[in-house]
């Protein structure tokens, strides 16, 4: 079997989960890839201090998408204050394959996107 | 005629070094000279041996080494110059093909654009030949336009009249060779056009010296910026100019070499080229590049056009084999150079590149540093392939199978 | 402490394929390494065994040599910012030291000088710190003043204080050690009784990082330029400097990988550094500078400061035996660095270099791209000496040899 | 015998002929050569056609000072027109020496100003 493109990764590339928008949300972002041009766009909606919904939207490789997909799972439910916390370690763990330089950026849109619209914060996961 | 060009050519493989590596166990297939070119030991030994006999500064050193480093950097202007067909004294070391172009965006541009006037471009253009147009006419208040870029990949010179036929167009700024869809620009009849409208031409031709014969005198454009680094050589930038205009010019980077008195309040400028090459030159650089335009002279140009026009032409007729691609540019072999983009149902470009070079195939995927082009292609990316003299059709085989393989673990 | 220094570093010299090389049946003495320095084969290799093995463009390449190249090249980058003890990603690669000035002169000059500001320099810079700042002022409307070098070869921080006091002042432009005098100016002062008044500071380090430990935190300057060629490594400069300034200042350079988003009208830029290197780097040479600063480093800076210091205070020594000879800059071996300029009665600069080179001893003869100064000195030009880890106390010894048979041959 | 340095030339750069100026004078020029700062004026006095009297000053080096003396010699008497005709190797002719590229320009300052002051074509001599 691949050790990147895993089972999962290819099925959360192929049948990304939460994809899509969401109108009302509470909060959006939207932010890209300057190197690969990859667009990532997140709406949420927040009830009891907690991302209650969440849909993202965009284009991307199969480890950005399966990245923002498999995040996206962990996000929903979370209270809204946490997802500041959550690091670059804590994505590539949660994809559970290794991530070389060059992709790291892929693998960190969407928490990037979806901290963004959560704490204003538009830097890259470190 | 495809055969005997690579015939001829294949013996130039042995020239370089870098094909001798092993990745993943597969021998390596370089596909992006377009990004940047391998080059071959006569291009590295120049500059070692420019280190480790002759090195010293050039144009001041009274001593022999600053005489033999003179006359093997000027030695290289010459036949740099000799090789596009230009005046070596019009033509101006730079740092890249992009600091060719701003150095006319900010040295002619700054005094001579102004509001009501236009920077004609087209949507095929290098970021380099977009964003020192963008930055120019915000500073002088002048338009930037773009010439729009059809299906077929190939520009309108009906729309390039009607633009010109407005009167407000002072400079025409197009790539000679698009580095994403190949197609090769009518660079003599736009600066026949533009002057006849009043405007200058400069010509972006990163990807045309590399690939085939350019003679500028044909052309007769009034800028032609282009890079070392994807004809073989290395990291040093080449503008060639008018003459009335460089004089006229002010110069864009101030400093060393550049002056001829400096005054505490102002300065005078040297002669030409000198004016525009402040600080100390990358002499090792340009030397090198004299060593990859000798190279490529005694391969031939016509030979060069020839086999990437064949191994295009190969690309063309072997990629539709793979399921689901989708293929850009012009589909007439003669009208465009040695690149192929192309995309794949199902499967992003950063998924083809990194599958690819599993089996050793370097390709490129991304925006090609030509966003505004990807836009109107409908796409975010692409994956790219791309010849030079070192490429064979056994190369094209090989990608090929790198993408069907891709495709079957994409389960696709 | 001298001599110890001179046979700690004697080893070096073998590194140097040039030294083996014959001029005129004699050995060759490189005495200009101010000009330029020569270069170890850990850097000439460094760039082959690129060339011939992970050659690549950086940043984009999803392939293994694309990733060989980016990880070479940026940790690079890394290694030359803590040689000088600053941040990474607040260093820039640029052409030169020219370039890396005329970057600040353009993306903060442009847009910060205006009528009623002054940009502060000394007479004893060299052009590249003269020549931008001309050319800013004069787009500008701001004015540039100098401050005097008086015959201790010494700035006045008195005078700086008076200028700073008028309040006028927007940045300060200063060499670190002079070209042509050797002077250590005391920068890290100077840099703070600017900021003290509201003024910037750039420092042409071009000199310093060749010679002595340079602590960039240490001295806190707002710019820091500085080139590769000098400081044993090939052609490419670099800026350091300080965040909030890097974030605000627009961009210089439009092109390839600056920008973050290219939209038709206007496009946003990358992050620090890549915001100011437009187009594709100049890459080997990067890895060869990593492979100098390397080279350096394990040299250790205080022993190369040491060597420099004691083969200025055996040249200032040994000198004054020609009859005839004039020599400038500081007396004091602890503030100057290690570049002796001298003239001698009846005999031009040029010549002497001429006659120095039939003994194969290389000396630089001219303005050394400081013709403000030359008036300050009262000389149309200076002979000059200066050394690099190579030298040696021999080499000296050769150059008074060479001085009193140039004067024979003069009839002296 | 210094190849270069040639007695004559030696004694040319130490006793330059007619060095200083002329007032009044009918021409003048002033030029310099910027690689190496060398500075050099003349004065001319004009006569029936011809070059009169001439005197030149500045400074240089050996090779520019030497040239800029023995090419006076010969401008004095000739008629003014003449003066454009004469070129690079005319200079390196009457000099007698072999002249390096890099010490061309120092040899070529002297007729360079003087041709200057009677053709004003600021040039250089080729
Ligand atoms: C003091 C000083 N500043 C700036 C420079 C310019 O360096 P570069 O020519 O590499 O731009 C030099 C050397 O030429 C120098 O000595
Ligand atoms: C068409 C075109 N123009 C300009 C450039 C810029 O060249 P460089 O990066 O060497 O400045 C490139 C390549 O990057 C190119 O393909």
């Amino acid at each position: 079997m691949d050790a990147l493109y895993r089972d999962y990764i290819l099925d959360h590339y192929k049948n990304p989960r939460n994809f899509g928008e969401l109108d009302p949300h509470d909060l959006e972002w939207h932010d890209h890839n300057p190197l690969c041009g990859d667009e990532l766009g997140v709406h949420i909606v927040v009830k009891d201090g907690r991302v209650a919904d969440l849909r993202f939207h965009g284009q991307g490789c199969a480890i950005s998408q399966a990245a923002a997909s498999i995040t996206s799972e962990e996000l929903i439910g979370l209270p809204v204050e946490e997802v500041a916390g959550l690091d670059a370690d804590w994505v590539i763990d949660q994809l559970g394959i290794e991530i070389s330089p060059t992709r790291r950026k892929c693998a960190l849109l969407g928490l990037k996107v979806m901290r963004g619209a959560t704490t204003g914060d538009a830097s890259w996961p470190e | 005629m495809g055969a005997v060009a690579e015939s001829t050519l294949s013996r130039l493989r042995a020239d370089f070094p870098i094909l001798d590596r092993e990745i993943n166990g597969h021998s390596l297939v370089y596909l992006d000279s377009a990004a940047s070119s391998q080059k071959p030991r006569q291009v590295i030994e120049a500059m070692d041996s420019f280190y480790a006999h002759s090195y010293g500064t050039v144009h001041r050193g009274v001593y022999e080494l600053g005489r033999e480093a003179t006359e093997l950097f000027e030695g290289a202007r010459e036949r740099i110059a000799a090789f596009v067909n230009w005046d070596s004294d019009l033509s101006i070391f730079t740092r890249n093909a992009t600091e060719a172009i701003n150095l006319v965006a900010y040295a002619w541009g700054r005094g001579n654009l102004g509001p009501g006037d236009e920077v004609l471009i087209t949507e095929m253009e290098h970021h380099s030949n977009i964003v020192p147009w963008q930055l120019a006419c915000e500073d002088t208040g002048a338009k930037l336009r773009y010439l729009s870029v059809p299906e077929s990949g190939e520009l309108s010179l009906d729309e390039l009249d009607a633009v010109l036929a407005e009167g407000r167009v002072r400079l025409v700024a197009v790539g000679h060779v698009s580095n994403v869809l190949g197609t090769i620009n009518p660079v003599e009849e736009i600066a026949r056009r533009a002057r006849a409208a009043g405007a200058l031409t400069l010509v972006d031709g990163a990807q045309s010296v590399p690939q085939m014969p350019v003679d500028l005198r044909a052309i007769d454009a009034d800028f032609y910026a282009w890079t070392g680094h994807k004809a073989l050589g290395p990291t040093v930038g080449m503008l060639h100019g008018r003459r009335e205009l460089l004089k006229e010019m002010r110069p864009f980077l101030g400093g060393g070499h550049m002056i001829s008195r400096v005054e505490r309040e102002h300065s005078t400028w040297n002669e030409l080229p000198w004016k525009f090459e402040a600080g100390t030159n990358a002499i090792a650089e340009a030397i090198g590049l004299g060593a990859a335009v000798d190279y490529l002279a005694a391969a031939g140009m016509d030979a060069v056009r020839a086999h990437e026009r064949e191994l295009t032409a190969y690309a063309l007729e072997r990629l539709p084999e793979v399921a689901g691609i989708t293929l850009y540019g012009p589909r007439d072999v003669d009208r465009r150079g040695g690149v192929v983009p192309f995309t794949i149902e199902g499967m992003h470009p950063h998924d083809i590149a990194e599958l690819c070079d599993r089996e050793a195939v370097c390709v490129r995927a991304g925006h090609h540093c030509a966003q505004p082009l990807m836009r109107v292609l409908g796409v975010g990316a692409t994956a790219r392939a791309s010849f030079h003299v070192y490429n064979t059709r056994d190369d094209v085989d090989r990608l090929v199978h790198a993408l069907n393989g891709a495709r079957e673990v994409f389960g696709l």
